[in-house]
């Protein structure tokens, strides 16, 4: 398992294929994704910027957490997920998930409770730059 | 006893500042520890974690703890 | 919409981060991508190699088809569906899909949704080499 | 009339042969289509399209039809 806030933009394509490698080969049967892609437009209005916004020791932690709970629970071969931090721009990636298992259903299944375990515990805050001002994202989307 | 309290996202603008010192002489709640630091303000729509755990309002603050309050999450 | 049937062995993530090159930067919120791969392992057996073999024309259409349902009925972005057939080794990816919207929950149920009636209904048949013999699969995982 | 009969996988291979053209008098049903070729081997796991469709075992052919038949489908 691999967690990692990043305070940089990163290729959520590169990230897994290269996570990958260090997995046995030919183990593996199913690998759900997710990612959360930063886009120029929310609730009527354009976005240029987002800052995101954690806290710092306990966010790392419910990531450790809830990504133990996943591969335990669903008997994952293993798990990656990044979140970014800091200022993001439209088309940057934000979350990835990605879970791997013998069978699709596990992989389904954990990548999205990942994702919506994610969404409603972890400390994370948006900060939307408008073309004037800014406004802090009030709630989530629902899953 | 010492604890620590920190503030984040819009709260922490909304404080003007990352966060308080607070020296207190017994154990208190949660909420008593907000109404130290927000001079009585109501508790709006707050979230609040005792040592990077979530907390519930009535939970007793104990020596050395860091304490925060925060808006929901939206992350992801 | 790609939707393809590939001989040869392909990059999974590769083939996702080249064709989200040609949609609209800013546009989607969530990309959600199943990877079949497959195991050297199964039914309790090492698996050498195995064959896929499909009804060429009648496959395609039923891609096509449940990949144009899908778009349609999640207002999909987007929709990658990638299948192997002929001789597939360990570690090789067998299917791709990779579905993209705006909010999490549309490309999580049609990726999802996807898999299940193309596992179902399109007209895909595998054999299993073993270290001694052959052998068709019977039927698939449940879902 | 004409059709054009294919087989699938574990039934190509029974069957020793990827399919047969026949020639018949009328429209027959799917399941008299498998009686002739297969010298009515009972109907066991298999499935059949008609036209690249999956068909019903009463549909009827017509001249010029591609059928085939095969077992369970295992992709993905």
């Amino acid at each position: 398992m691999k967690i990692e806030i990043r305070t940089q933009d990163y290729d959520p394509w590169h990230e897994i294929s290269s996570y990958q490698q260090q997995m046995s080969p030919g183990s593996y049967g199913a690998t759900a994704v997710f990612v959360g892609t930063m886009r120029d437009f929310n609730e009527g209005e354009d976005v240029e910027a987002m800052l995101l916004e954690h806290y710092p020791g306990m966010t790392e932690k419910q990531l450790e957490t809830l990504g133990q709970q996943a591969i335990t629970q669903h008997e994952l071969l293993d798990l990656l997920i990044l979140h970014r931090v800091g200022e993001v721009r439209p088309n940057d990636p934000i979350v990835l998930v990605a879970a791997w298992s013998a069978h699709r259903k596990a992989s389904f299944d954990a990548s999205r409770e990942v994702m919506e375990k994610l969404k409603s515990v972890a400390t994370f805050w948006k900060k939307e730059q408008l073309g004037e001002g800014a406004r802090w994202v009030e709630k989530n989307t629902p899953g | 006893m010492h604890i620590t309290v920190k503030y984040f996202a819009s709260l922490r603008e909304q404080m003007g500042r990352e966060g308080d010192i607070l020296d207190i002489e017994e154990p208190i709640q949660m909420t008593d520890v907000w109404q130290r630091v927000s001079n009585n303000k109501p508790l709006e729509n707050l979230l609040c974690s005792r040592n990077r755990q979530y907390a519930q309002w009535d939970e007793l603050t104990e020596d050395g703890d860091e304490i925060a309050f925060f808006p929901p999450v939206t992350g992801g």
